[in-house]
C-alpha cells in the first residue's frame, strides 16, 4: 500500500437547525455519520452519492472550513481537525479545492489572472511578475490562452471557467485536490473535456484527487476507489472494478441499475426503489438505508450494520451483503 | 406559534427596559428646565424651586427613574408637567385621532402602492412602467410638509373642499393622510414592483401559465400573493416614518393627536409625556412588526414557528 | 403510423436584445409528435430546448420574444389562435412539466389548490368532484398518501414528490401532449428511474404523446422512441432512438454520443467536442456547428446546413456525407 | 510545458474561434446604466447640483445676504427671477448659495452615518456571534426609536444649528447602513467564492477586504445615494420643526420652512425651494433607484 | 447686475410695498369687510389661536390664551375697558381712601356661580384668603404679595374684611398704587369651589362669567356655552369655542374657508390675503407688548454706553416696523408701550448710520465687533433677529444669531450674573402695569435668577424712582416718578429699542365685532349672523 495522504477515522459532523427558547439547538441535521476512510498518495478517491448524502460536507470538513464534531482528519501525517484556522492556511498550499459551481466560485470582480495567482499570492513570496507569469503557465496548462487572463470571469463559459478553478487550484502545486463535483454543472461534450483534463493533470503532477460526483458513470472513469455515501454514512467502499462488477450493498446495486444506459439496444433491468431518501435531521434507526431497502428486517431496524469487509478493500455496511436485488 | 410569540415578546421586554433608560436620559440631557416652564416667566427662583419639589425634580435621577418605571408597572406614567393631567388621559383622546391617521395613511398608501407597483410590474420596461415609479420616487421626495401645505393650499382654500385642520368630521382626515402616506405609498410600490418582477419570473408563474390560468389570475393569485410576504414585511419597517410623519403633519393640520403632543411636550420639558410617548411609539414599532412577521409567517407557510 | 398530434412546421424564436436588434434562439424548426409516442428532444445547455417548447404553447414573455412558423395542433395554427383559445388548450390539451419541481410550484398555496385550479379551468365539475379529481391523479402518480399530500405546501415535499405533484398536476385534465422540460435532471437517479417509469406508465395507459426535453442520452435511450437532436438553436440531426445510437450521421450527435461516459467500459480518456457552445448573438455562417467539426470544409462554413434525409425516417444537417467525412479523416 | 499544452487545450478553443470580446464589469455597467433614462437624468441633475453647490456662491445674481426692503414679498420677475423674500432678499441668489450648505450637509451626514454603519455593519457580519448580536441588538433599539425622533432628540440635546444637524441625521443613518451592510456582508460571506478564498488560504483581512467587502458596494452606493435625498428631507423637516440651521443662512430647508408662514401671499416663498429640494432629492432617488435595478442581478 | 450685488441692502421700506403696510383706521380696522352679508353656519363662534389653552383656574392661569378664556368664564370686581380705564364688573363701585390705604369695594347682590352658590362679599374674602395662601402657590398670589429678597415676604394687604354682605374693605400695609390693576386680574370662584382642592377646573368652571365651561379639549380646543344666569347683559352667541391652530397659514385657512370666525394673532404678512377675501375685517389693535434686544451690561463692549446708543442709533425702527409687522407697529418711545399707563414718551434714537459710528468709534470700536444673540425659534422671532442682524451689520456689528426654544432659552436667561452666557436677547414683555413691566425688566432686585433682568443693568437712581412710584399714594405722582424711570433707562440704553406691535385681528364679518381689551379677545356681546 502506498503512503496515505489522508486518513479520515470516525468523522461526524451536525448541523443545528433549529434552536430552544434558550438557544440551545434541539434539533439537528446529521451531514455526516461516523466516516472513515483513506486516500492514498497519487489515487483517485471518490465519493457518490444522492443529493445531500454529505458529500460536499465530508470535503468541507477535509479542507477545514468547518470543524467536526468527532472525529479525526489526518492530513500528509498531520491531525488537523483540531488546528486553528491560522495554523492550517500554511498546510492548504497542500491542499486545493475545485468546486461544482464554476459560476459562484470564481470572484466576479477579480481578474482571471489575479483569481489563479492568488494563492501563490497567499502561500508563497513571487513577486507580482512572476506570479503573472505562472498564472499565464498555469492557463496555458488547463487548456486557455494568456491573453485570457486579462478578462473577468463572466465572460467565459462554464467549462473554462472550470478550468480557470483548475488553474487556480494547481497554482500552487497541491498534493491533495478535492473536487466536489468538478463536473456536475457541464454539458457531456465540456464534462469530458474536463474529466480529461483532469486525468492529464494527475498523470502530469502526481496530484491526489478527492473526487465527489453524484455521477456514477462519471466516477467510474476517473477513480481508483470509489466510496458510497448514504444519509451522512459511507455504505460501501471498494476498488473500482469490485464496484461495478460486484456491488454487495444494496443500495449501491439499486444506484447502479437506476442509472440510465445511453444505449437503446440494452434493455436494462431497474431496481425502482420505493419511497424517498428520509430526512437527515431524523435518521432511520439502525441502517439508514432500511427504510428503501427491499430485504430490510427487523434487525437492520435495531442494529446499525457492521463494516464488513467482503473482499481485500471491499467494505460493506449491511448486514445482509450476500444478498443480491 | 404561541411559544414563538410569548418568544417574541419576552424578547420585547429587554429592549424595552433599554429604551426606557435611554429616552430618560436622553430627556435629562436636553437643556431646559420643567419647573421654570411650569412656573412660567415672571416667576420668582422660590416659586420654581417650589415647583420643582412638587413635580419631583429634586430627587436623584435613579429615584425618578425607578418612580417612573414603577408607576409604569401599575398603568400609572405620570402627571404631566405643563398640564397637571395624568398622561393618561391625556393621551387618551389623542391615541384614536393618530391611530385613525396612522391607519387612513397605511390603508390609502398600501391600496395605491400595491396598485401601482403592481402595475408597474406587469409593464415592466415600458411607458406605465416609467409613470408609475417616477410617481413612487417623487411621493419620498417630496418633504411631506411641503405637501401638507400644498394640499391644503390646493384643495381647502383654493377649492374649499377640505376642511384646513382638525379632525371633527372624517373629511378632515383625508388631505393629511394624504400627506403622511405619499412616502409610503412609494415605499410600497417600489417594493411591490420589484418583488412582482422577481415573482413574475419565477418558475411557478410559468406553471400557472402553463396550467391554461389568465393572465390576470397568474398575476393576483400567484405573483402578487408572494409578493404580498415581502409588501408586508416592509410595510411594518415603515411605521417608523409614519409615527416621524405624524408629528409634522399634525403640526401642519393643526390635529390634536399624539406627534404634535410630543412636539408641544418636548417644547415644555414635559419629561412625563415625553418618555412616555416615546416609549409607547417604540412598543407601538416592536408591536406592529411582530404582528407583521406573524402575518408573514400566515402568508408564508415556508416560515416555521419553532 | 398514426396521423400525427402537433405538427411544428419552420418554428423560429426571436428574442429581443435592445431596441433595434432581434436574436435568434431557435430557427426553422420541424417535428411532429404522434399519440402514444415519446419523442426525446436533447442537445447541450442553451441549444434552444425550452425555448422550442415554450414557443410551441406560447408562454415566452410577449414583449421581448416573437414567434413565425406554424404550430399545427386539432387543425389549429397555435401561433394563430387568439389568447383565449390558446388558454383553453394550455394545461387542457398540452399539458407541459418543468426542471426544478420545487420552484415550479407555487410556494404559498396547497397542493390541492394548485391542483385544482388547472382542474376547475378547463372541467365543469363541483367542489366534491374536483376534490375527488384531485386524489384520484396523486393515486394515478404513485403519490403514496394522497390525501396527507393534498393539504400540504409544496416546501413539505421532497422534490421527487414535487414532481410527481407537477405530472399529477399536467395530466389531471387529461391532456393530448405532455411536454416534459427537463423532468428529471434536478433529481437524483433513484428518483428519475422511478419518475421516468411513471412517464412511460402515463404514455402505455393513456397513450399521451409526450415531448421529453433533456440533456441526458441515457434517459433519451431509455425513454424515448424518436429523438430530435439540437444544436445552437436548430434541429441538426431526427430520426428513432434506435437509428440515432447505431447509426449516428451528425459529426455533433457522434460526438455527444462519444462523449458520454458509460458504466461497464471503462476508459481513460473520454472523447470530447472541442470548443464550446457559440453565442446566440455572434452565430457562425454556415453549419454552426462547422466551428467545433473536425471535418468541416470550406462549404461547411459558407453554406447553409438544412435538415435533409439521410437514410429513411432520418434527417441531418450535416453538408458533408459519410463519405466525404471519411475522406477528410484519412487525410487528416 | 509547451508540448502539453496542445493535448490538454483539445477542448479550450478550436481554430478560428475569436476569444469572447474584453468586456470590463464597468464599462457592462454604464452600458446597462445608460438605457434607464430616468436614472440617467437623475444622475445629470446631480452632477448639476453638484457643480451649483461648488460654484454657486460665486455666480449669484444677488449677494444672497443684500436685503431690498423695497421689494418685500416681490413675486418673480424679470429682476429677480425667483422673487423675493420677506426681506426683499433675492430667492434665486439665495438658493444658488444654500446649495452647498443643503447639499454639504447632507452629503457630509450620509457620509457619517455610511462610515459608522459600515464599520459596524461590517464588523457584525464577518464576525458574528456576539459581537453580531451586540451591534443588531443596539441597532433594533435605535429602529425602534423612530429615526426622526432620534434626529429630533439629538438635536434638541445639541442644540440647533448645521453641525449638529448633520450629527442628529447621520446617527439615525447609522443603524440602516449596519442593516444594510450586515445583510450584504452576510450574503456575499454566503457567496462559494468567498468559501473558496478560505479554502485557498487568505487571511482574514484579505477575504474581508478584497472578497467580501467589494460585494457589498453596490448596496453601499445605492444606499448611500437614496439616503443622501432622505438626509435632505429629514434635513428639512427638522428645519419645519423649529430644530434647523442657522435661520440667517440659506439652508434650503430653513428658506423653506420661513417662506412657509407666507404661502398664501407669497407662495413663491414656498414652491421654489420647495421644488428645488423635491428635484434633488427625487433626482438622487432616481440615481439610486436605477443603480439598484441595474445592480440587481434578478432584474436584469 | 452688478449694481446690487454688492449692496448691502438697500434703502428704507415703505417704498413699493407701501400698500401693504397695514394703516388702521380711528377705529383700528386695516381691512373692512366689504362683502357684510356673510352668514355663519350656526350661532356659534369659534376662534383660533396660535397657542394652547393649559390652565383654567381663573388665578392659576400663566399663559395669554388661557387668561384669555377665563375672561369669558370668571368675572373680577372690577375690569379695563379698551382705553384702560376700570369699569364696574362685580363691584359696582369702589373708593380709595385719601391715604391710599383703604380699598373699598360695594359688590352687586345679583351674582350667582354657574355652580349655583351665591355671591356675596364672604366669597370675596374667601377668595383672597385662598389667593394669597402660599400652600397654593396660584400664579395669581403674586400681586399680593412683596418680595424683598428670597425669604422674606410682605403681605400687601394688612387686612381684609367684611362688614356686610355687599362691602368689602382691603387695608394696605402701605400704599400700592396698582392695587386696583391687582383687583382687575383677581378673579372671583364660586365659594363652594374656591376651597375644594380637589376640583378640576378644566372640567368644570365654577365663575359668574357671561360663559361656562362645556368641553375642554387639551391641545386641541375649548368650548364655552352661554350662561344663561348671568347678571349683566346676556351673550347673544350661543357658544365660543377657542380652538388651537398652531400654523399662521392655516388660522387665515381656516378663517377663508369660514371654520372660524375669528384668528389671532394674524401674521402681518396676510394682508393681502384678507384683503383679497372681501369677507374678512383686520383690526390692528395697539398692544401692551414691547420688543427689544436685551444687552447684557456685563459684557464686553455693551458695557459702554456709548456702544448701546450706538447700536440704537444704528437700528431704522421704522424699517423694523414696516417689514416685520407691515407698519403695524409703534417705533419703541420709551421702555414702556404707550399703552401702559404711566408711559412718557421720550425723544428717539433717530435712525443714524453716522452718528452710530462715531460713537463706536469713541469707544474704540471702529472695526466693529461680534456677538451673539438667542431668541425664540418661531419664524416671527427669527425674522426679528434676522432683522436686527442686517440691521447691525451696516455698523460693522456682527450678530451670530441662536435662536432656540423657550426652556433652551429660559435656561440661558435665569443663569445668575456670575454664571450667565447670555450675551443679548432678541425678547418681548407684555404687562398693563408699569411698575410690574419696569421692575420685571430693569430693577436690580430683578437681576437672574431671581427676575428678568437680563441686561443685567443697575442704576441706583432708577431703583429709587421706582420704588417711590410704588408707594406713591396717587397716580399722579406715581406716573412722575415711572415717567423718572423711564428717562434714565432711555438714555442708559440696556436694550436696543425696536416696537410695540399691534395685535392683529381678523374676523368673518358675519361677526358683528370683535374688541381686544388689554386681558384678550372679546367678543362676549358681540353677535353672529346665521
Ligand atoms: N451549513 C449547513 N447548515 C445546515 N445544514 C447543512 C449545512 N451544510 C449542509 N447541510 C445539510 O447536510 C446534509 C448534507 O449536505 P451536503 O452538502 O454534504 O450534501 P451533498 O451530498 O454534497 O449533496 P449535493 O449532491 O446536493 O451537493 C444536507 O441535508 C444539507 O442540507
Ligand atoms: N426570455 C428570454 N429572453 C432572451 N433570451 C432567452 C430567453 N429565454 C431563453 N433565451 C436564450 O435562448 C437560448 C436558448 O435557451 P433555452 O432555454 O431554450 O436552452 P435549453 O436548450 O433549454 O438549455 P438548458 O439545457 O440549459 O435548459 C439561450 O441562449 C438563452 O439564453
Ligand atoms: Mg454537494
Ligand atoms: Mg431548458
Amino acid at each position: 500500500m502506498p503512503d496515505t495522504l489522508v486518513s479520515i477515522k470516525n468523522l461526524t459532523k451536525r448541523f443545528p437547525v433549529s434552536k430552544s427558547f434558550f438557544g440551545k439547538p434541539t434539533k439537528f441535521v446529521h451531514a455526516v455519520n461516523d466516516v472513515s476512510f483513506d486516500i492514498a498518495a497519487g489515487e483517485t478517491f471518490a465519493i457518490v452519492g444522492e443529493s445531500g448524502c454529505g458529500k460536499s460536507t465530508t470535503s468541507r470538513l477535509l479542507d477545514h472550513l468547518i470543524k467536526p464534531d468527532e472525529g479525526e482528519i489526518w492530513f500528509d501525517g498531520r491531525e488537523i481537525s483540531k488546528l486553528s484556522d491560522k495554523q492550517m492556511r500554511p498546510l492548504r498550499s497542500d491542499m486545493q479545492v475545485v468546486f461544482q459551481d464554476p459560476y459562484g466560485s470564481l470572484n466576479p470582480r477579480m481578474k482571471v489572472q489575479d483569481i489563479i495567482s492568488e494563492p501563490l499570492l497567499v502561500h508563497t513570496s513571487l513577486s507580482t511578475g512572476e506570479r503573472l507569469r505562472r498564472a499565464q503557465e498555469l492557463l496555458d496548462v488547463v487548456g486557455l490562452s494568456a491573453a485570457h487572463g486579462e478578462r473577468y470571469p463572466h465572460e467565459f463559459s462554464g467549462g473554462q471557467r472550470q478550468r480557470i478553478g483548475i488553474a487556480r487550484a494547481l497554482s500552487v502545486q497541491p498534493k491533495l485536490i478535492i473536487a466536489d463535483e468538478p463536473v456536475s454543472a457541464l454539458d457531456v461534450s465540456i464534462q469530458a473535456q474536463v474529466l480529461n483534463l483532469l486525468r492529464d493533470l494527475q498523470e502530469k503532477f502526481n496530484l491526489t484527487y478527492l473526487f465527489i460526483s453524484h455521477d456514477l458513470a462519471v466516477v467510474e472513469m476517473i477513480s481508483d476507489r470509489i466510496a458510497v455515501m448514504y444519509l451522512g454514512s459511507i455504505m460501501e467502499v471498494a476498488p473500482n472494478e469490485d464496484l461495478y462488477r460486484n456491488p454487495r450493498h444494496p443500495y449501491t446495486q439499486a444506484l447502479l441499475s437506476a442509472v440510465p444506459v445511453p444505449d437503446p439496444e440494452i434493455k436494462k433491468h431497474h431496481v425502482l426503489l420505493e419511497g424517498d431518501i428520509p430526512t437527515s435531521t431524523t435518521l432511520p434507526s439502525g441502517c439508514p438505508f432500511r427504510t428503501r431497502c427491499p430485504h430490510a428486517t427487523e434487525k437492520c431496524a435495531r442494529e446499525v450494520p457492521p463494516d464488513t469487509i467482503v473482499e481485500p478493500g471491499h467494505v460493506v455496511r449491511c448486514h445482509y451483503p450476500d444478498l443480491t436485488l | 406559534m404561541g411559544k414563538y410569540l410569548v418568544k417574541r415578546i419576552l424578547n420585547m421586554i429587554p429592549l424595552l427596559f433599554i429604551i426606557s433608560v435611554l429616552v430618560f436620559m436622553f430627556i435629562h440631557l436636553i437643556p431646559g428646565d420643567p419647573a421654570r416652564m411650569v412656573a412660567g416667566p415672571q416667576a420668582r427662583l422660590g416659586e420654581v424651586e417650589q415647583i420643582r419639589e412638587q413635580l419631583g425634580l429634586n430627587k436623584p435621577l435613579l429615584t425618578q427613574y425607578i418612580d417612573w418605571v414603577t408607576g409604569l408597572f401599575h398603568g400609572d406614567f405620570g402627571i404631566s408637567f405643563s398640564n397637571k393631567e395624568t398622561v393618561g388621559s391625556l393621551l387618551a383622546p389623542r391615541l384614536p385621532i393618530t391611530m385613525y391617521l396612522t391607519i387612513c395613511s397605511i390603508t390609502w398608501s398600501a391600496l395605491f402602492g400595491v396598485i401601482i407597483g403592481a402595475v408597474a410590474a406587469i409593464n415592466r420596461g415600458r411607458s406605465l412602467d416609467i409613470v408609475g415609479m417616477v410617481i413612487a420616487i417623487a411621493g419620498i421626495s417630496i418633504p411631506n410638509f411641503w405637501l401638507g401645505l400644498q394640499l391644503m393650499e390646493i384643495f381647502s382654500v383654493g377649492f374649499g373642499l377640505l376642511p384646513t385642520g382638525g379632525v371633527d368630521t372624517w373629511q378632515g382626515y383625508i388631505l393629511p393622510s394624504l400627506a403622511m402616506g405619499a412616502g409610503i405609498m412609494s415605499i410600497l410600490a417600489r417594493v411591490t414592483r420589484s418583488s412582482m418582477v422577481e415573482n413574475l419570473g419565477r418558475d411557478y408563474i410559468r406553471t400557472s401559465r402553463a396550467k391554461g390560468l389568465s393572465e390576470s389570475k397568474v398575476i393576483w393569485r400567484h405573483a402578487f400573493k408572494n409578493s404580498s410576504i415581502d409588501v408586508v414585511t416592509v410595510a411594518a419597517l415603515q411605521i417608523g416614518a409614519l409615527i416621524a410623519g405624524s408629528v409634522v403633519v399634525e403640526t401642519v393640520f393643526s390635529i390634536p393627536g399624539l406627534g404634535r403632543l410630543l412636539v408641544a411636550s418636548i417644547g415644555y420639558r414635559d419629561y412625563q409625556v415625553i418618555q412616555t410617548l416615546i416609549l409607547f411609539f417604540s412598543l407601538e414599532y416592536m408591536v406592529v412588526n411582530l404582528i407583521a412577521d406573524v402575518l408573514y409567517g400566515i402568508i408564508n407557510p415556508r416560515v416555521r414557528y419553532d | 403510423m398514426s396521423a400525427p398530434l402537433l405538427e411544428v412546421r419552420g418554428l423560429t424564436t426571436e428574442f429581443k436584445r435592445d431596441r433595434k436588434t432581434w436574436i435568434t434562439a431557435v430557427s426553422d424548426v420541424s417535428f411532429d409528435l404522434h399519440p402514444g409516442e415519446i419523442v426525446g428532444l436533447v442537445g447541450e445547455s442553451g441549444c434552444g430546448k425550452s425555448v422550442s417548447s415554450l414557443s410551441v404553447l406560447r408562454l415566452l414573455p410577449r414583449q421581448t420574444s416573437r414567434i413565425s412558423g406554424e404550430v399545427m395542433f386539432g387543425g389549429d395554427d397555435l401561433l394563430k389562435l387568439s389568447e383565449k383559445r390558446m388558454r383553453s388548450i394550455r394545461g387542457n390539451d398540452i399539458a407541459m412539466i418543468f426542471q426544478e419541481p420545487m420552484n415550479s410550484l407555487d410556494p404559498i398555496m396547497r397542493v390541492e389548490d394548485q391542483l385544482a385550479e388547472a382542474i376547475t379551468l378547463h372541467n365543469d365539475l363541483s367542489k366534491r368532484e374536483v376534490h375527488e379529481r384531485c386524489l384520484r391523479v396523486l393515486a394515478s402518480v404513485g403519490i403514496p398518501e394522497p390525501k396527507m399530500t393534498l393539504r400540504s405546501y409544496p416546501h413539505e415535499l421532497s422534490g421527487g414528490m414535487c414532481q410527481r405533484v407537477m405530472i399529477a398536476m399536467a395530466m389531471s385534465c387529461e391532456p393530448k401532449i405532455l411536454i416534459a422540460d427537463e423532468p428529471t435532471t434536478a433529481l437524483d437517479v433513484t428518483i428519475q428511474a422511478q419518475i421516468l417509469a411513471l412517464m412511460e406508465q402515463i404514455r402505455r395507459e393513456r397513450n399521451t404523446a409526450i415531448l421529453l426535453i433533456t440533456h441526458d442520452l441515457g434517459v433519451v435511450a431509455e425513454t424515448c422512441s424518436r429523438v430530435i437532436v439540437m444544436y445552437a438553436g436548430g434541429i441538426v440531426e431526427q430520426t428513432s432512438t434506435r437509428e440515432l445510437f447505431a447509426h449516428p450521421d451528425h459529426p455533433y450527435t457522434k460526438g455527444l454520443i462519444a462523449s458520454v461516459p458509460r458504466l461497464g467500459s471503462r476508459v481513460k480518456r473520454l472523447p470530447s467536442i472541442p470548443g464550446s457552445v457559440p453565442d446566440l448573438a455572434a452565430m457562425p455562417s454556415g453549419c454552426r456547428f462547422a466551428p467545433r467539426c473536425s471535418f468541416a470544409q470550406e462549404r461547411c462554413r459558407t453554406h447553409e446546413a438544412t435538415l435533409h434525409p439521410v437514410a429513411p425516417d432520418h434527417l441531418s444537417s450535416c453538408l458533408l456525407s459519410e463519405n466525404e467525412r471519411k475522406e477528410v479523416l484519412a487525410h487528416a | 510545458m509547451a508540448d502539453t499544452t496542445t493535448k490538454n487545450a483539445e477542448g479550450a478553443f478550436a481554430a478560428g474561434e475569436e476569444l469572447p470580446r474584453a468586456v470590463s464589469p464597468w464599462r457592462q455597467f454604464i452600458k446597462k446604466f445608460w438605457r434607464r433614462k430616468t436614472a440617467v437624468a437623475g444622475f445629470f441633475f446631480i452632477v448639476f447640483v453638484l457643480v451649483i453647490a461648488v460654484i454657486g456662491p460665486q455666480i449669484t445674481p444677488y449677494d444672497p445676504g443684500a436685503y431690498d426692503y423695497a421689494a418685500l414679498y416681490s413675486g418673480p420677475s424679470a429682476t429677480h427671477i425667483w422673487g423675493c423674500d420677506e426681506f426683499g432678499r433675492d430667492v434665486f441668489s439665495r438658493i444658488l448659495a444654500g446649495t452647498q450648505l443643503s447639499i454639504g450637509t447632507a452629503v457630509t451626514a450620509s457620509v457619517l452615518g455610511t462610515v459608522v454603519g459600515v464599520v459596524l455593519g461590517l464588523l457584525a457580519g464577518f464576525l458574528g456571534g456576539i459581537v453580531d448580536a451586540i451591534i443588531m441588538r443596539v441597532c433594533d433599539i435605535m429602529f425602534a426609536f423612530p429615526g426622526m425622533l432620534l434626529a429630533m432628540a439629538i438635536v434638541a440635546i445639541i442644540g440647533p444649528g448645521i453641525k449638529n444637524i448633520m450629527i442628529g441625521v447621520a446617527v439615525f443613518t447609522v443603524p440602516t447602513f449596519a442593516r444594510i451592510i450586515r445583510g450584504a456582508v452576510l450574503e456575499v460571506r454566503g457567496e462559494l467564492y468567498v468559501e473558496v478564498a478560505k479554502s485557498v488560504g487568505c487571511s482574514t483581512a484579505r477575504t474581508m477586504f478584497v472578497h467580501i467587502f467589494p460585494g457589498t458596494m453596490q448596496a453601499l452606493i445605492v444606499n448611500f445615494s437614496m439616503n443622501v435625498g432622505g438626509a435632505i428631507l429629514t434635513a428639512s423637516s427638522l428645519s419645519f420643526l423649529g430644530l434647523g440651521a442657522n435661520v440667517t443662512e440659506p439652508e434650503w430647508g430653513a428658506i423653506l420652512s420661513q417662506g412657509r408662514s407666507y404661502i398664501a401671499t407669497a407662495p413663491h416663498l414656498v414652491l421654489f425651494p420647495g421644488l428645488v429640494i423635491f428635484l434633488t432629492v427625487l433626482a438622487f432617488n432616481l440615481f439610486g433607484d436605477g443603480l439598484r435595478d441595474t445592480l440587481d442581478p434578478k432584474l436584469n | 447686475k452688478g449694481a446690487s450685488k454688492d449692496a448691502k441692502g438697500s434703502g428704507s421700506a415703505g417704498g413699493s410695498s407701501s400698500s401693504d403696510l397695514l394703516k388702521a383706521d380711528k377705529d383700528g380696522f386695516v381691512v373692512r369687510a366689504t362683502k357684510t352679508d356673510s352668514k355663519a353656519k350656526s350661532n356659534d363662534a369659534t376662534i383660533a389661536v396660535e397657542t394652547p389653552v393649559k390652565e383654567l383656574h381663573p388665578m392659576n392661569w400663566s399663559d395669554g390664551t388661557s387668561g384669555n378664556v377665563v375672561l369669558y368664564i370668571y368675572d373680577s370686581l372690577l375690569a379695563y375697558d379698551k382705553d384702560m380705564k376700570f369699569v364696574p364688573r362685580l363691584a359696582k363701585s369702589w373708593e380709595i381712601s385719601d391715604d391710599a390705604l383703604t380699598y373699598t369695594f360695594h359688590l352687586r347682590d345679583d351674582v350667582t356661580f354657574t355652580d349655583g352658590s351665591a355671591f356675596d362679599s364672604s366669597v370675596v374674602l374667601t377668595n383672597y384668603q385662598q389667593a394669597i395662601d402660599k400652600k397654593n402657590n396660584w400664579r395669581r398670589r403674586r400681586t399680593f404679595i412683596e418680595t424683598i429678597d428670597e425669604n422674606t415676604e410682605v403681605t400687601r394687604v394688612n387686612s381684609a374684611e367684611a362688614p356686610d354682605e355687599s362691602t368689602v374693605v382691603f387695608h394696605l400695609a402701605k400704599p400700592f398704587a396698582p392695587f386696583l390693576n391687582s383687583m382687575a386680574q383677581f378673579f372671583i370662584i364660586s365659594g363652594k369651589v374656591v376651597t375644594d382642592s380637589s376640583h378640576d377646573y378644566m372640567k368644570e368652571s365654577a365663575g359668574s362669567g357671561p360663559f361656562k365651561l362645556k368641553e375642554y379639549s387639551q391641545g386641541d380646543h375649548t368650548t364655552l356655552v352661554r350662561n344663561d344666569d348671568y347678571w349683566g347683559k346676556a351673550p347673544k352667541i350661543d357658544s365660543v369655542t377657542f380652538r388651537e391652530v398652531p400654523e399662521a397659514g392655516s388660522r387665515i385657512a381656516m378663517l377663508q374657508t369660514g371654520e372660524v370666525q375669528v384668528a389671532y394673532p394674524v401674521p402681518a404678512d396676510q394682508v393681502a390675503t384678507i384683503r383679497s377675501a372681501g369677507n374678512i375685517n383686520l383690526l390692528s389693535i395697539p398692544s401692551t407688548t414691547m420688543r427689544y434686544v436685551t444687552l447684557n451690561n456685563d459684557v464686553k463692549p455693551l458695557d459702554d454706553v456709548r456702544v448701546r446708543q450706538a447700536l440704537n442709533y444704528a437700528l431704522n425702527q421704522q424699517d423694523y416696523v414696516d417689514v416685520m409687522y407691515a407698519g403695524a407697529a409703534t417705533p419703541a418711545t420709551s421702555v414702556l408701550p404707550a399703552t401702559v399707563p404711566g408711559y412718557k414718551e421720550q425723544k428717539p434714537f433717530d435712525y443714524d448710520i453716522e452718528k452710530a459710528k462715531s460713537l463706536l468709534k469713541e469707544a474704540g470700536l471702529e472695526d466693529g465687533f461680534s456677538i451673539e444673540m438667542i431668541g425664540d425659534n418661531s419664524s416671527q422671532e427669527t425674522k426679528g433677529m434676522t432683522f436686527v442682524m442686517q440691521q447691525l451689520a451696516k455698523i460693522n456689528v456682527k450678530v451670530d444669531v441662536k435662536p432656540g426654544d423657550a426652556a433652551t432659552n429660559g435656561v440661558l436667561a435665569e443663569a445668575s450674573e456670575s454664571e450667565t452666557k447670555l450675551q443679548t436677547w432678541y425678547v418681548n414683555w407684555s404687562q398693563t402695569d408699569a411698575d410690574g413691566f419696569m421692575r420685571s425688566l430693569l430693577s436690580e432686585a430683578m437681576v437672574p435668577p431671581t427676575g428678568y433682568n437680563t441686561a443685567f443693568w443697575k442704576n441706583d437712581k432708577f431703583n429709587a424712582e421706582l420704588e417711590a412710584g410704588n408707594a406713591a399714594p396717587t397716580l399722579e405722582e406715581q406716573n412722575k416718578h415711572y415717567g423718572a424711570c423711564q428717562d434714565i433707562a432711555w438714555d442708559e440704553c440696556p436694550w436696543i429699542y425696536l416696537a410695540s406691535d399691534n395685535s392683529l385681528i381678523a374676523y368673518n364679518s358675519c361677526l358683528s365685532n370683535v374688541t381686544n381689551p388689554p386681558q384678550g379677545l372679546d367678543i362676549i356681546n358681540e353677535k353672529l349672523s346665521v
